[in-house]
């Protein structure tokens, strides 16, 4: 190219993505193209991974609008099942709103729900066994309460009390519970994508038959440790199955600052070569199927899957932030692919196995159930008031053993609480 | 720095946000980017309207990626921008910081000045805000031992106006921590008694427009004959009621910059005091406080009467429900005052 | 899945890749399928970017086994330049040989080849405007030789001697020169793709015309640089064009162990919805070709491509290792897309454009000028012969202005060096 | 230490090698990964010949991608393997550094030990090969400062072997940063002179077998009256090489541990010589050294005769040419014991 001809170009443009509505504006969906439950095709768990690859731009459906299941996806689920998975999502929901107002009370300094996103930890955990392994990000309490972990040791870790069992020392929801496959949560995002893949390898270097999954929201895809996590996937053949939770939002960027304006979240799968879903995420039947048939593939050595989950974050990011500042409040109200609960309950309604009276009672009764486990551990004391693990804990863990600094360190400590304190006794706290 | 231009009352955010301004203002040049910095204006709202006033190719959001936010912003430098990226919190500075010490640190020396990375990191740092492991730490020690880079952290709005407009003028890559636990107000180490704001501080009065606090330059909050105290951020507000509380006359500086560091006024201090006491948050091992105490130990040694005393954060983590054990507080800071009177 | 099961269930394996050749072995390459060259659709410069994706998967080729250029994407070049082309890529050619010896007589510490490579910088470089800015690897010497830069300055560099632009402070081949709008190399790699992409999101905002392009390995795609750089050149719509040079090799390391089996690296493209082309990247043309579709689209505010140039390193990672330890040496002379020097020149001939006479003239005639380059370069000093940078030179650029540690330490060394040599003077070096 | 088992002459690469040989032969859990480590043995043969014995599963290629080689062997951490990832440059740990410091030292204590990263990360570091600004580098006082990672650097073959072991053995994660330059021979600084191999050295005779070296215990290298130094990796041959010629009866010590540090016999040794000389290869500001000399002037203040010394790179990027004019040689020590022995 001449640079004479240069003054003859058009000025580059920065393009800035901006999401369609803000707040105040009215919400329109017809822009999005939902696909119709039961049409997409659903190819043998041992195809080949550009098999999938229509399905990475397409949608995962299982439930119609008449409430049916429909279509090769459809888990076919028997009523007890359904009536669990229903049970569990509720069960959710409603920890999550006794925890937000608990933190709104001053028991602790913070909380995140996941209001909306329910179908996309419950129907997982159900799908998968209960000893593989999982590598959440923050937003999947829903895996603990499905693999019936107990909820006074949930809520005496978002306490940060004496009876939590990470000692105080992480933020609110930032679990780890070995018992229940359940891996530490880390504050920095996508960190745990690559280490669900190591485990997987270990699993697959050990011949053992545990897979690992691993989720995080779509903001988090833009890390880098996604793309590692997905590179060494994709190289070692590793039994993992990934997890993109696509809430449409990261705190208050949409989802176009990750990339959702060029194509979707599933589609990264192509570009490494692996199998690849697109998912109703607000459909627990088609999360549930999609996440079987991953897992099935992964377990007979047929390496990883990417699973889309395309769902929307119903309420705020997190106790934090105010989702009115930066979104339409239409939006949750408008978005058509409706609530994961309500759905499935309308299903069960659909095939006589429900009724709205049995759901007002669960609902009654999952609330006093959570209730009685948040008495329970605010027993164990609430955070900053007094009721914490004793000093020394602070300094335990660091290493396996104490060095010679620590130790000191430790003494300091104890030392500087007897001068604040002076009437304190180790031995209190 | 011109003390005649009339002056407003802004806490730390409202500061930041105004050097923000004034520069956008003067260069078009500069640029704002950074996770949710661009509508909503920061989860902290340091942000908080510029996009509205210099547009959407000034001031944007960015995918969550450190590195890339970093690596972009180093090829913006080269282009001839200046961006003034946020790190949402100093914790999550790490994957971004092979593009920080590689990359801007080094794009000047490698280049032989070809290329150039006049960038401006900023990021809240610091703890006392019950955010746990991830939204506390004090990662500075990285940085002033990368050599190319500036380290830079006010402790007052004052501070943080005049130093964030040197920053970023400045043509060398510099971090910019923002001591988080004193946005809204001088913490004096009393977490549970209640907080005065800056609008009731001295150093809330900022002057309006244009004014630069130059780097490399410390500020002596106190002068004072009993022993010299080295601190930066919110410690030197815990320090200084500290200190006060118990009645000494200690020589307070405010370090203000790290890297280069203010040694001439540091040896001053010391030679006059013969005592010395470093005060910060980053864990101990390694902290920047090891490079002052040797730094003082080398070039004061005769004058020294007592051993230097660092006061700082434990080596551990930033634990959430004991943060205030952590946190190098009244009682941490009280007893190495006492060691260091009898000596 | 029930626990119980779970014997029945085959061992988990970690598939470990392997390249198909290894020292000794005889090389088959039978399983490459090479398309037919013309045989590739070229659409439109302004598609959209899936239209593109069909060629992530497929090879441009523009020169056919008889030698002449065929199909859509032929560039149809003037005789002129395609001497020019080959030219420079011989001289490329020609350059790398010396240095290499160089290396070897003790002159310089390092040095790195391109050899069968010299069409991804040389046709790229013709092809783009000579003030865009380029951000390459180690591997892309050919751009400052087409650009050209002073080779005598280039050799400079590579014996860190006195006249050395940088100084002596990079390792031989790091490269920077601004005036050929050609970046600073570092040896951290991966890390120009999003400063590339950086600098063409400022190019944006100015309202510049001028884009950027970038180059990396296939086995630094691994890197999260790569991915930030592609994210944000999607989410930006960035004016940047990305090369990432498959070469097959990466040090001892197969492009298998980069993702390669699963995949191309230009379906990465795909992944991130961005336009992407897949070259034959020994023809010189069809590399040439798609640099071009890519900088009219990036300039004519189309956004980002990916190109894939699919070649093969010839020779040894650098000076520092023998590829037979871990390569069959029959893989280069059986590697069926040729070299693109030979391919070129052949082409030339079927036009009646060259004669093998010419190309021995020229290949003696670029000898030659290396040679006196070199000598030039030489009167300059070596490595490690003395004749280097004054020592204050090692403490500029550190920062802008020398802060007072520094000054300190600029004095300590030249107080070392009169020490060790008490006859030195300051003015010397 | 079974010193009774018969020894091998080994240079510093073999030692390595024989420890990753003897310990996945002991430990079916072991797995050794990195970028060229597989098939080839690792750009400096540290690990040639374990893939062919261990298989392909157990030793194997990588990835170019630090933060996966490190992130994937947290998560086999995690699932009760002791992965052993190489960083083939210590100059490239960046991009892996947000997993060391946010993950793999961190998961014991925000798990309170239901997870474990009990991994050691080997890579070669430090200059003295020409190798320029992005082969040399010395990024130890970037881990020491972070809680929850122990620092582990040998300066002998048989240290190498033995440290690595324990390291490999130990159950927190452990940066094994291995002196490149004297992988072949100890240096003593004088470049232009021809190196003595291993074979020639004292310490270059390795136990056959198991054995190992306890993490957090110094070497005394020789005992002495008129000063202690205090070095690590390379630079403990270099200070050694100085002080023989200067005819110093110097007290050497060869920390082989960073974190956790042998304090006891430093202490011990300053309260005895009354004077410290600190070497280092890294740039000076924060370094490792800074860390040392707060720790020695605050245990052994009222013992000090003289101001601590510390020897050090400079605050500059490693350069190519002047690559012996960076090096804390011989001219730089001496002077720093001169100093000391006046004083
Ligand atoms: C490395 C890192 N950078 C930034 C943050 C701050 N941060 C916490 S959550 C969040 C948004 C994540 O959004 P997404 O991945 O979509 O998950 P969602 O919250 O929607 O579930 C950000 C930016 C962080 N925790 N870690
Ligand atoms: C961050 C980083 N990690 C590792 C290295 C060491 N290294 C230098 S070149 C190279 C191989 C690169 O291969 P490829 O990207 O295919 O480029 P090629 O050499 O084939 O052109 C490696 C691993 C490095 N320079 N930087
Ligand atoms: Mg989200
Ligand atoms: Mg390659």
């Amino acid at each position: 190219m001449n640079e004479a001809s240069r003054s003859n170009l058009p000025p580059l443009q920065l393009h800035v993505p901006e999401p369609k509505f803000r707040p105040g504006d009215a919400v329109d969906y017809s822009h999005l193209v939902i696909p119709a439950a039961g049409a997409q095709a659903r190819p043998d768990e041992s195809c080949g991974a550009s098999e999938t690859h229509p399905l990475c731009l397409d949608l995962v459906r299982v439930l119609g609008e008449d409430h049916r299941a429909v279509g090769p996806w459809d888990p076919k689920l028997d009523p007890e099942s359904l009536r669990r998975m229903l049970r569990l999502m509720a069960l959710t929901r409603a920890f999550d709103d006794r925890m937000y107002r608990g933190q709104r009370q001053g028991k602790t300094s913070f909380y995140m729900k996941c209001t909306g996103e329910e179908a996309t930890s419950i129907a997982p955990a159900m799908a998968l066994a209960s000893d593989d392994m999982v590598f959440p990000s923050y937003r999947q309490q829903g895996i603990l309460i499905a693999r019936g972990y107990p909820m006074v040791d949930m809520i005496n870790q978002i306490y940060s009390n004496k009876a939590d069992k990470l000692k105080g020392r992480q933020l609110p929801i930032m679990y780890s519970a070995r018992e229940a496959s359940f891996f530490s949560i880390s504050g920095n995002l996508a960190t745990q994508y690559p280490q669900a893949v190591g485990w997987a390898m270990a699993s697959a270097i050990k011949g053992d038959t545990r897979i690992a999954a691993a989720w995080l929201g779509e903001g988090s895809t833009a890390e880098g440790d996604f793309h590692s996590a997905m590179t060494f996937a994709a190289v070692y053949n590793a039994p993992v199955v990934f997890n993109v939770v696509n809430n449409q939002w990261a705190i208050s960027s949409f989802s176009g600052f990750a990339g959702a304006e060029r194509t979707t979240f599933a589609a990264r799968a192509i570009g490494y070569g692996i199998a690849g879903l697109r998912v109703d995420g607000n459909d627990p039947l088609a999360v549930y199927a999609a996440t079987r048939w991953a897992a099935n593939r992964a377990r007979a050595n047929g390496g990883p899957t990417l699973i889309e989950h395309f769902t929307y974050r119903a309420e705020g990011h997190s106790t934090s932030d105010d989702p009115g500042q930066y979104r339409s409040v239409q939006e949750r109200t408008e978005w058509p692919l409706g609530d994961p609960i309500a759905r499935l309950a309308a299903h069960l309604e659909a095939l006589g196995e429900w009724t709205p009276e049995a759901h007002a009672a669960m609902d009654l009764e999952l609330a006093e159930q959570v209730k009685a486990a948040a008495k329970a551990a605010e027993a164990n004391g609430v955070l900053g008031h007094g009721l914490h693990h004793p000093f020394r804990t602070l300094f335990e863990d660091v290493f396996e053993e104490l060095p010679w600094h620590l130790k000191e360190q430790s003494e300091q400590a104890i030392r500087e609480r007897r001068i604040k304190w002076p009437e304190w006794k180790e031995e209190d706290s | 720095m011109s003390e005649t231009a009339s002056m407003k009352k802004l806490n730390m955010i409202e500061a930041i946000n105004d050097a923000l301004d004034v520069m956008m203002a003067r260069d078009s040049n500069i640029v704002v980017m950074g996770e949710d910095v661009g509508y909503f204006g920061g989860v902290f709202r340091a942000t908080a309207g510029l996009q509205k006033k210099y547009g959407r190719t000034r001031v944007f959001d960015t995918p969550i990626s450190e590195c890339g936010i970093i690596g972009v912003a180093v090829g913006m430098g080269a282009y001839g921008l200046r961006p003034v990226p946020e790190i949402q919190f100093a914790d999550y500075i790490y994957p971004g910081l092979d593009q920080l010490v590689s990359e801007a640190a080094r794009l000047r020396y490698r280049s032989a000045g070809e290329f150039t990375a006049p960038i401006t990191v900023r990021s809240p740092f610091g703890g006392g805000i019950f955010g746990g492991q991830t939204h506390s730490q004090s990662p500075e020690a990285l940085f002033t031992h990368v050599s190319g880079i500036k380290t830079v952290i006010p402790a007052t709005p004052h501070d943080a106006k005049g130093l964030l407009i040197a920053a970023i003028e400045d043509n060398d890559p510099v971090i910019f921590f923002e001591p988080k636990r004193i946005y809204n107000g001088p913490f004096n180490g009393y977490y549970d008694k209640p907080v005065e704001p800056w609008s009731r501080h001295k150093d809330g009065a900022v002057p309006e427009g244009y004014y630069r606090i130059p780097l490399g330059k410390a500020r002596v909050v106190r002068e004072g004959e009993a022993m010299t105290v080295l601190a930066y951020g919110t410690m030197v507000h815990v320090a200084e009621a500290v200190l006060a509380e118990k009645g000494v006359d200690a020589e307070i500086i405010d370090l203000r910059t790290l890297v280069p560091l203010d040694i001439e006024t540091i040896k001053a201090s010391i030679e006059k005091t013969g005592k010395c006491m470093i005060v910060h948050e980053a864990t101990r091992t390694g902290g920047f406080g090891a490079e002052l105490s040797a730094l003082v130990q080398e070039r004061c040694f005769y004058h020294l009467e007592a051993p230097i005393e660092r006061v700082t954060g434990f080596d551990t983590p930033y634990p959430h429900s004991l943060e205030w054990a952590y946190f190098p507080g009244p009682v941490r800071i009280g007893e190495a005052v006492d060691r260091l009177l009898k000596a």
